[in-house]
Formats: C-alpha cells, sequence, structure tokens
C-alpha cells in the first residue's frame, strides 16, 4: 500500500498517461467526493455572502454561523417527498437530471489541478470540456418538457436556445486561446521562443503552453487576450444559467423555469449539477487563461526562496480561516444557550488549524529533508492550492453579479449574444491569427 | 402543452383577431399568471395570450381577496369603519386614513387643527416613502436585482418603528381619527421624524447607485410599458404612472388639502411614460417627500390635536367626494349620510384597480419578463384592487 | 494508453447504436425518438474514439448531440404533439422502405464480402496524440505547403455561409 | 336618504348611546349652483338639469335621457377629459331605485364636478367606455355590486365577485351575511363560506 502510494507521489504523470487503473479510479472518487463538498461549501459561502452584500446575516441557526446549514439542506432534501406529476413523462421526467449531473461531472475527468494531478490528459481534453458540457443542456430541456406544464416548457425552450447561442461566442474564445498555444509572439511581458510551433488541445498542454511562453493568456497580445477571457467569462455565466443571465429559471418570471416541478432528491441533483458546472466553468477559464496550477510570477519573482513562500501558501490560507473561526468563538456570546456552537466552531476552527499545520509542515519538512516525497507533495500540493485558488474567485464572482445585477430580458440576450459577443469573438480570433504570423 | 383556452377564460374583450396574428400558424400559448404567481404581488390572475413569449394580450382576473369593503362600511359606524380602510391598501394604510377621516370631516363640515395636520403630513409622507421603498425593492427583485429589496427593507423598518411608536401599529396603523388625531406625538417624535431625514438621504442614494445607471436596469425598463399621456388620462391612470407620462398633476398641489399648501415641493414628471420614468419619478418623490416633511417637523405649531366632535358621528343627511394623493394616485372616497350613525353607502375609488386597468394595453407586444416589469411598475396592491 | 477489452466496448457501442437507431424510428412520440438518436450518435463518438480518432469524436459530441440535437429538441416542443402521437407509424409505403433497406443492407454485405482484403485486421496505429495534428495538417496543410483537403474544406464553408443566409433571409419577414 | 338599510341581522355594533346628543343646527343643504358652466347647461337641457353645489362641491343632476349626449359634451366642450369614478346608490323606497354617479375631473379647470342621475331597477343606462376607456372597469364594478346594466359595453360581466354568482352584494336588500350558498358547494366544495 505504502509502496503504491509511493509509486504514485513520486510519478510525474497522470494516472492516464501512467495507464494506472487503480488510481485513475481513486482520482474520480476523490474529485466526486471533492466537487460534492465544493458544492455544499458554495452552497454556505453564496448564502452567508449573499447576506453579507444584503445586510443580512443569512443561516445562522444550524450549527455555528450556519456552517451545519448545506447539511441540513441535503437531509431534507433527500427526506422530501419525491413528486412525479402525474401528467408527466416518467422516464425522461426521472433520466433529466442525471444527464446533467453526468455531463457536469464528467467534466472534471480532463481538468488539470495540476501537471499530474488529473485524471486522465486528453489530446482532445479542451474540446472533450466542451463537448460534454454542452450536453448538460439536454438534461434541462428534457426537463422542462418532461413536466408537461408551461413554465417549465418556457424556461426549457429558453435554456436551449441561451445555451446554444452562447456556446458559440464561448467556442470561438476558445479557439483563439487554443489559438495562443502554438504562436509565440510578444506576449505582453517578455519575448519567447519555445516549443515548436504546434499547438494543442490538451489542458495539460494549454497550461504548459503558458509555462513555456511565460504569460498568462489572459496577458498575451493584450488586449486580445483579454477580450477573449472577457468573452469567455460572460458566456460561462450564460451556459450555467447563473444571474443575470438565469432566465431559464428566472423565479419572478416562470417560477422556477425547467425545475419547477421537480422536488427533493431530484430537485437536488439538479442544482448539484448546476453548481458542479459552474466550478468545471470556471476550471476551464483558469486553465485556458489564468495559467492554470501556476503560481503567481513564477518568472518574476523566481528562485527557490520564492517557490516556499508561494507553497507556504495554502497551509496559511487554513491557518488564516481558522483565526476567523477562532475569532468567532471568541465573539460568541457567553450564554449557555450557545455553549455547543461555541465547542463546534472552536472544534471546526482546530480541525481547520490541524490542516493548516499539517500542510505547512509538510512543505518545511520538505525544505528540512530534500525528501523527494515530500518535495513532489509539496508541489502537488501547491499546484492544486493555486488552481482552486483562481477558481474560487470566480465562485465568488458568481455571487458577486447575483448580488448586483438584475435580469437580462430573453431578447436582449439574444442580441447580446449574437449581436455582440459572436463578432466581437469571431474578430479576436481573426486578429490573434493575424498578430501571431506577423509577430511569429 | 395544449394551446386551447377553455371556454370560460376565453378573452372575449380582446380584440385579437384584429391585432397582430402570426403568420405562420404557430401554437399560441395560454399562461396562467397567478394567482399564485411569486411576481404578481399579491393574488392577481392576469391571464396571459402569447406567441411564444410575446404577449398577444391579457386579461386580468381580480376579486381573489375581495372582502366587500364597501359593504361592511354600510354596516359599522363611522368610527368603526375608519381601522377598516388601513386594510385596503395595506402598505399605505395611513394614506387611507388619511382620506377616509378627511372625507368625514367634509361631511360634518369640520376641519382638523393644524398641529395635527401637521402630524397628518409627517406620517402620510413618511408612509408615502415606505410605500415607494416597498414598491421599490418588489419592482427591482421582479426584475432580476435582489439587493435593492434588502436595502429598502431595512428602511422602511425606521419608518414602520416611528409608526409604531406613535400609535403601536406597524402596518395598519389607523393613526388617524375623525376631526384629527387620537394622539399626541411621542416625546422624542421630532428628533427622531429628523434623524431619519438625515439617515435616509443617503440611502436614497444608494438605492440610486445600484440602479439609475446599471446598464440591464436601463435595458430592462426603458421603453417598456410605454403609456402616453392621453392614453394614461383616458385610462383613468393617475398617481407617478400618471406623472411619468408628463402630465404634472398632483392632487397635493392641484387641490390641496391638509396643509400641503404650506409646503413648498416639486412634482417630478418623467418624459416617456416608460417604466424607467416611473422609476425615477418614484425616486424623486421620495426626496420630495423627505422636503415636505422637513418643513412640516421644522414647522409643526403647538396647540390641539383633536378638533371639536362629538362622541357619536351624525353627519348632517349629504354626499361628499374627497379625494387625496395617495402613493399609487388618487384615492377617493365618497361617503352618502342619511343623517344617521353609519353611512349610507360608502364608495372607496382605488387608484390600483384604476391603474390595473392600464395593464393590457401597456404589455402588449412585449415579452413574459416585461408583464412582470409592468405589473411592478404600476405599483397595485390587490388589498386596494379588490376591497 | 493501451485499449481495455476492445471487443466488449466495440459490441457494447454498436448495439447502443443500432438500438437507438431502432427506437428512433419506432416511438411514437417525437421527443423519445429524439432522445434515442442522441444515444446512437454518442454510441458512434464512442465507437470513433476507439478508432484512435478524439478529434473525430469531440466534434461529433459538440456538433450533434450538444447543438444540432437540442435545436431537433428546440423544434419539437414546439410543435404539438398530440396529433402526431395518435397517427398511423407507418404510412402504406412501408414494404417499399423495407425492401431499400434490404438492398442497401445486402449492399454493404456483398462489399464487404468482397473487398474483405481492405479491411486489415486491425486499424492504422496512429498514436493518438497525432489525430488532431493531422487532420489539421490534412485540411490546411503544413508550412509553405497547401493540405490535401483545403480546397474542398473551403468550398464547403463558402457552401455552409450560403445556406445560412438564405436561411436568414427567408426565416426573417423583413430585412 | 330615508331609511336604515333593511338588513336581516343587524350590525354588531353597540347601540349608539340612549340620551340624544344636544340637537344639532340642521346641516347645510345644497344650493343651486351658479357658474358658467351650469348656466351653458342649464340654458340647453332647461327642466331635466339641475345644478347644485354642497359644501363646495358642485354636481348636476340630471335626467335619463340626457347621459350619454351630456358626459360627450362636458368632455369634448368643457375638458372634463378624466372620469374619476362610475359609482351608485341604492334607495330601495324610492320608485326610481338607482342614483348613478359619474365623478369629473378636467386637469385645464382644475375641477371636479359630479353627474347624477336615477335609474330605476331593471332599467339599464348607455355605457361611456367609448367617451373614457377607464369606465370599462368602472361600469363592470357597477354591474357587479348592483346590477345595473350598461349598455354598449364591450365585456359587461362580473369583475370582483366570481362568474356566476347569484345577487349583488351593495344593494340594500342583500344582507352583510348573505352569500350565494349554491356557488361555495359546487365550487368551494364546502358547507358554507361563513
Amino acid at each position: 500500500m505504502l509502496d503504491l502510494l509511493r509509486s504514485y507521489l513520486g510519478s510525474t504523470l497522470t494516472p492516464g498517461q501512467a495507464n494506472n487503473q487503480l488510481w485513475a479510479l481513486i482520482y474520480v472518487l476523490i474529485i466526486f467526493a471533492g466537487v460534492s463538498v465544493a458544492v455544499m461549501t458554495m452552497n454556505w459561502v453564496e448564502r452567508k455572502a449573499l447576506a453579507h452584500f444584503q445586510v443580512r446575516l443569512g443561516p445562522m441557526r444550524v450549527g455555528p454561523h450556519g456552517l451545519l446549514q448545506p447539511i441540513a439542506d441535503a437531509i431534507k432534501l433527500l427526506i422530501k417527498e419525491d413528486i412525479i406529476p402525474s401528467e408527466a413523462d416518467k422516464f425522461v421526467f426521472w433520466i433529466a437530471p442525471l444527464i446533467g449531473l453526468l455531463a457536469s461531472f464528467t467534466v472534471y475527468t480532463v481538468v488539470p489541478f495540476g501537471p499530474s494531478q488529473a485524471v486522465s490528459d486528453m489530446n482532445i481534453g479542451i474540446l472533450f470540456m466542451l463537448g460534454v458540457s454542452s450536453l448538460a443542456v439536454l438534461g434541462v430541456v428534457m426537463a422542462g418538457w418532461a413536466s408537461n406544464s408551461h413554465y417549465p416548457l418556457i424556461g426549457a425552450l429558453r435554456s436551449s436556445a441561451q445555451m446554444v447561442s452562447y456556446e458559440v461566442a464561448m467556442g470561438l474564445a476558445v479557439v483563439s486561446a487554443i489559438l495562443m498555444t502554438s504562436l509565440h509572439g510578444l506576449g505582453l511581458y517578455g519575448v519567447s521562443k519555445f516549443g515548436d510551433g504546434t499547438g494543442t488541445l490538451s489542458m495539460i498542454g494549454i497550461v504548459q503552453a503558458q509555462q513555456e511562453q511565460h504569460v498568462w493568456f489572459l496577458f498575451k497580445f493584450f488586449p486580445l487576450g483579454f477580450m477573449a477571457f472577457g468573452i469567455f467569462a460572460i458566456a460561462m455565466i450564460a451556459e450555467t444559467n447563473r444571474a443575470p443571465f438565469d432566465l431559464p429559471e428566472a423565479e419572478s418570471e416562470l417560477t422556477a423555469g425547467y425545475h419547477t416541478e421537480y422536488s427533493g432528491l431530484r430537485w437536488s441533483l439538479f442544482m448539484l449539477a448546476e453548481y458542479a458546472a459552474m466550478i468545471a466553468v470556471s476550471s476551464i477559464a483558469v486553465t485556458l487563461w489564468l495559467g492554470g496550477w501556476m503560481r503567481p510570477f513564477p518568472n518574476w519573482l523566481s528562485g527557490s526562496a520564492w517557490d516556499l513562500v508561494f507553497s507556504l501558501f495554502a497551509g496559511l490560507t487554513f491557518v488564516a480561516l481558522a483565526v476567523i473561526a477562532f475569532v468567532g468563538v471568541v465573539r460568541m456570546p457567553r450564554h449557555s444557550y450557545f455553549r455547543v456552537q461555541t465547542i463546534g466552531l472552536a472544534g471546526f476552527g482546530l480541525l481547520l488549524a490541524l490542516i493548516g499545520i499539517l500542510l505547512l509542515g509538510i512543505v518545511i519538512g520538505a525544505k528540512v529533508s530534500h525528501h523527494d516525497i515530500l518535495n513532489r507533495t509539496t508541489e502537488g500540493m501547491t499546484n492544486v492550492y493555486w488552481f482552486l485558488f483562481k477558481v474560487a474567485v470566480f465562485m465568488y464572482l458568481y455571487i458577486w453579479y447575483r448580488a448586483t445585477w438584475p435580469r437580462y430580458r430573453f431578447d436582449q440576450l439574444m442580441r447580446v449574444g449574437w449581436k455582440v459577443m459572436l463578432p466581437v469573438s469571431l474578430g479576436v480570433l481573426i486578429v490573434t491569427a493575424i498578430v501571431g504570423v506577423i509577430l511569429g | 402543452m395544449n394551446a386551447q383556452a377553455d371556454p370560460e377564460n376565453a378573452l372575449t374583450n380582446l380584440d385579437l383577431e384584429t391585432s397582430e396574428r402570426p403568420h405562420l400558424d404557430s401554437n399560441e400559448l395560454i399562461i396562467n399568471m397567478g394567482p399564485q404567481h411569486p411576481a404578481t404581488h399579491g393574488v392577481l390572475r392576469v391571464i396571459l395570450r402569447l406567441d411564444g413569449e410575446k404577449v398577444l394580450g391579457t386579461e386580468c382576473v381580480i376579486g381573489y381577496l375581495h372582502r366587500g369593503v364597501e359593504k361592511i362600511g354600510e354596516n359599522r359606524t363611522y368610527t368603526m369603519f375608519n381601522p377598516y380602510v388601513d386594510r385596503m391598501d395595506y402598505v399605505a394604510a395611513v394614506s387611507n386614513g388619511l382620506g377616509y377621516c378627511q372625507t368625514v370631516e367634509k361631511l360634518l363640515n369640520v376641519e382638523a387643527p393644524p398641529r395635527a395636520n401637521y402630524v397628518r403630513v409627517i406620517l402620510t409622507e413618511l408612509n408615502r416613502i415606505a410605500s415607494h421603498q416597498l414598491w421599490l425593492g418588489t419592482h427591482a427583485l421582479d426584475i432580476g436585482a435582489m439587493t435593492p429589496l434588502f436595502y429598502t427593507f431595512r428602511d422602511r423598518e425606521e419608518i414602520l418603528k416611528i409608526f409604531e411608536k406613535y400609535c403601536g401599529a406597524r402596518l395598519t396603523t389607523h393613526a388617524f381619527r375623525i376631526g384629527g388625531c387620537q394622539y399626541e406625538t411621542y416625546r422624542g417624535f421630532e428628533k427622531e421624524v429628523k434623524n431619519y431625514l438625515q439617515y435616509l438621504a443617503p440611502h436614497i442614494d444608494e438605492y440610486e447607485e445600484l440602479l439609475t445607471t446599471n446598464r440591464i436596469w436601463l435595458e430592462r425598463t426603458k421603453k417598456v410599458g410605454v403609456i402616453s399621456a392621453a392614453d394614461a388620462i383616458a385610462l383613468g391612470v393617475t398617481g407617478p404612472v400618471l406623472r411619468a407620462s408628463g402630465v404634472k398633476w398632483d392632487i397635493r398641489k392641484a387641490q390641496p388639502y391638509a396643509n400641503y399648501s404650506a409646503f413648498d415641493f416639486d412634482i417630478p414628471t418623467g418624459e416617456n411614460g416608460d417604466t424607467y420614468d416611473r422609476y425615477l419619478v418614484r425616486m424623486a418623490e421620495m426626496r420630495q417627500s423627505l422636503r415636505i416633511i422637513e418643513q412640516a417637523v421644522n414647522g409643526i405649531p403647538e396647540g390641539p390635536i383633536m378638533a371639536k366632535v362629538p362622541k357619536v358621528i351624525k353627519p348632517p343627511v349629504g354626499e361628499v367626494y374627497h379625494s387625496i394623493e395617495a402613493p399609487k394616485g388618487e384615492l377617493g372616497y365618497f361617503i352618502v349620510s342619511d343623517g344617521s350613525t353609519q353611512p349610507y353607502r360608502v364608495r372607496v375609488r382605488p387608484p390600483s384597480f384604476v391603474n390595473l386597468q392600464a395593464l393590457d394595453i401597456m404589455v402588449r407586444g412585449l415579452l413574459v419578463a416585461d408583464v412582470v416589469a409592468v405589473i411592478g411598475t404600476l405599483d397595485i396592491v390587490l388589498g386596494e384592487v379588490d376591497r | 494508453m493501451t485499449p481495455v477489452a476492445t471487443p466488449f466496448f466495440f459490441y457494447l457501442l454498436s448495439g447502443l447504436a443500432i438500438a437507438g437507431g431502432l427506437l428512433v424510428i419506432t416511438r411514437r412520440n417525437a421527443i423519445h425518438s429524439a432522445l434515442a438518436l442522441i444515444v446512437t450518435l454518442l454510441a458512434i463518438a464512442g465507437l470513433y474514439l476507439m478508432l484512435y480518432a478524439p478529434f473525430v469524436a469531440g466534434v461529433q459530441i459538440i456538433v450533434y448531440a450538444g447543438g444540432i440535437m437540442v435545436l431537433f429538441l428546440f423544434v419539437i416542443m414546439l410543435v404539438s404533439l398530440e396529433r402526431t402521437a395518435k397517427e398511423r407509424q407507418f404510412n402504406r409505403m412501408w414494404p417499399v422502405g423495407l425492401l431499400a433497406g434490404c438492398s442497401l443492407l445486402a449492399l454493404f454485405m456483398s462489399v464487404y464480402a468482397k473487398g474483405k482484403g481492405l479491411f486489415v485486421e486491425r486499424g492504422p496505429q496512429l498514436p493518438e496524440s497525432e489525430n488532431t495534428q493531422q487532420i489539421g495538417i490534412m485540411l490546411y496543410g503544413e508550412a509553405g505547403r497547401m493540405g490535401q483537403y483545403t480546397f474542398a474544406f473551403e468550398i464547403a464553408s463558402l457552401l455552409l455561409l450560403v445556406a445560412i443566409l438564405g436561411a436568414v433571409i427567408m426565416a426573417k419577414k423583413r430585412i | 336618504m330615508t331609511e336604515e338599510p333593511k338588513s336581516s341581522l343587524p350590525p354588531p355594533a353597540p347601540a349608539p348611546p340612549k340620551p340624544a346628543a344636544p340637537a344639532k343646527p340642521a346641516g347645510p343643504v345644497p344650493v343651486p349652483w351658479t357658474s358658467a358652466l351650469a348656466e351653458k347647461y342649464q340654458a340647453r337641457h332647461g327642466s331635466s338639469l339641475e345644478a347644485l353645489t354642497y359644501l363646495g362641491q358642485n354636481y348636476f343632476v340630471v335626467d335619463r335621457s340626457l347621459i350619454p349626449g351630456m358626459l360627450q359634451l362636458l368632455r369634448d366642450e368643457d375638458q372634463f377629459d378624466y372620469c374619476v369614478d362610475i359609482t351608485a346608490v341604492h334607495y330601495p323606497k324610492r320608485e326610481k331605485q338607482f342614483d348613478v354617479l359619474w365623478v369629473l375631473y378636467s386637469f385645464v379647470r382644475n375641477e371636479r364636478i359630479r353627474v347624477k342621475t336615477q335609474i330605476a331597477d331593471g332599467e339599464s343606462l348607455p355605457s361611456v367606455v367609448r367617451i373614457w376607456p377607464t369606465a370599462n372597469w368602472l361600469e363592470r364594478e357597477v354591474y357587479d355590486m348592483f346590477g345595473i346594466k350598461f349598455d354598449g359595453h364591450p365585456d359587461l360581466k362580473r369583475i370582483l365577485l366570481p362568474d356566476g354568482w347569484k345577487g349583488h352584494p351593495l344593494r340594500k336588500d342583500y344582507s352583510i351575511l348573505q352569500q350565494d350558498q349554491e356557488w361555495v358547494q359546487i365550487n368551494l366544495g364546502i358547507e358554507s363560506g361563513q
């Protein structure tokens, strides 16, 4: 067992490349559990952050500061009655949430959390991601149609039109990023002449291309990379049906859109799929434009000292969270009613602190002992941390958008999609190609 | 996906045959919006006839909240009926009470003392702000912006606290009595109102910051639900909706009551009569209300707060129509007295009811999402529509 | 990555594709047919993957399953289904159709039987990672050289552009 | 304005105190209204029209026969372009049981007048929807509450009460506790709505 662990931690390949099915399976399980936990965390964070945007407290009752609220919600949804409308198309109604869920979880097979921290590195990675995530719309459409009710049907019509339209602009933005993998022109930050001039569709390859060219594609051919990223960042909100593009489930117009007739577990599967899809598209954006797992300024702040500093961040984040939790413990009212909550929050803080200390310990241990496995673990941990950190920024942006903006109307959404985003992304693609050829 | 309407709900009063029939025989969709729908602000049922998402026609089905207020009025004494009027436009209960009390005072031919009028103006204007705040929050929520709702409710809460301190109730206040006000102001009333004025002005800026120049808000509200001044007058639309169409008419100025002539304020008007103008007009009205309150609270005279009215109110035989500018428009009371202790007939002219009639012409040709926006911008309260 | 249980997956995917195809023509409900068609398309994408053509598989999923089928569903949902569900499934032409189908099958069989030598036992072992690049070279050519299919590709895209313009003009009442 | 409403169940109101209030001077009474507007219409219609004013509020009492024409003139010639309200009052003891009122306002003149006419039960009135579109719902409400029919109304049906309800609640012979039991049983499936 230990050998097995060592063989993996010492490996520089993804389980797919190493053809290690056992590790691939373990990875899939880790990702599945991780995404589920992330969705629950996101649920809590969204409610709390949104609440604070809106001068209220958000969940406060279940657990200290509502920390156990997602669990309470999950239990409630699990034991709720699963209502299938009598006029519904039962089979399609039953299968629709599963399709959505399947699509948004399958995407994670190719998400590169690090150079070797991915289930598999597919040659067509980004294409696979786009393809599979485009299947998610089928779940929405089927749900809306199978409910045999007007509001879900309108929701489904809206979402199919919306997702198909924004996929076009999104795809073109992605293509211009892929184009950049093969073009070694002037980056905003310096010139580079690495690689053989062949582009790649592989997710890991795209990040490696950014590594080799010493520039995040966000800043490459400024402002072209920026524009492509902007298009993607807008389209991905539309793809995931989030505010301000949440028309398919606009609750003030369509009560709840395509999942109006759903309840209990099935409804929660839709929510799970939606949040999983949000994390997935954010990871695409991070991979394509924000340098994936790379830490900030790998070239400018290079050297082993800086490496150490940046690898300490993971542990420090947990320590900081622990400190916040302890501040919460201190500020908890001194009253017997709050005793259990106080102890719980202290325990939670302790857990966070322990994780933080463990991570810091690994980093420092690696620095001190130069043990190969510790070094590799540090490296992997740092990579995964920075990747997740960037994704988390996107998740926060999702919440921010939701708190700030009203909802677009359908025709405006379509107009933005076809008359603004599509021409701009096409233009960016063409100009990127021209600039690349001239400078390359 | 059944496109056939059941005959009972057929849109009989619409001339759909002549207006835009779709070229292709696409399926028309009949959608029942409400009575249980998150955006209809109560139990309003709107039957929408759609081509895709485009609205071909609407029919409002109202009356779900009908309680027979006018009938109740005929069976209660003048004094006993006073709290009932609070239950019509329950977000602007103070205005309702003011209109009723003044009508009965007119019938009795008595005048409320000056101090009472000042207190009435302060409370009514505070209530107008509260009503507009509730409108803004729910309207923005309908259009998808959730945050303003919580901002406005936070600030409305302070108004309700003042009401609660003054008369013990927050929503259905029953603040006024026939002949004045029953209660003297509590100690610190003026200070609290002044503090509130200081507090609210920057907060209105805050609402505006979120919405007034927000691109999506502009796109969702500009040129949506346009009603011309001529149409608005023909349909009897009043209040901010009429003013947003460019008619500078406010009963507080046109036929001043309750000492409004003593205060200096403007009537904000719009130009285009669209949802955005109505939004701007109401926002400006909140600021004007602040001005009025400031003048009133500074000039509040000493003296009795209740005129001399008999214990048993028995107005002489006669009939009177009196109307005030409620937050939603012209709120009129027509009371017939037969000389007894009970009104012979009480008629309420509800602004929401009449304004709701304009929904149909405002939403034709728009999309479903706009229906929600237009219902919001009309600022109806179903308790008043149905009475 | 060496493939696992190749025959098993081949038969599974082929079976899925055929079953989906049968369901498409036998289901009364058009939505069910469309869903069955999606199954078929996905199974075929899987077969492409087994042929070391991941790019084609990916495009198959994006374009057919994710794009075209969604539009199919969109249109079907707008059309009233009550009437079609009650109609006869197959019209009187079914013997002709059956005959045509059988002759097509016979043609395939005979081609397979006669030209058995053309089908090598194992397909060309292109490395998986080269596939996408190969397609790119075929379509666009390498540096300084036109690709084998560049001209045909551009003609096809021009044709599609014309088709799009035609569709827009026909659909739009006034421009 | 003669009688207490005939109500089968008296309202649960406390009886007014027995010792009669000190005799008040009789209230103001309607007096003839003199103005250019009143004179104009009096000259035109003569005895079928009365112009009165009460507590500063002016109104015309007109014969039913004047109804659509005079309202049309008021809007067209005298700019009463805003129909504030339409309502009715029921006097069951009278021969002509209903007073029907139009409350009008003119933005230009900043003036409010009422036009009042009397009709008997079962008589109908011409609709003014063509003159003021706002009359649509207001007339429907009068029909709903009093059963007064308006000829030429595009869609005269109940508005506040459900379709199929029997009776018109604001008539004086309709008790405050009365309801359409049959409707309640059929549509709500309960014995009584009370």
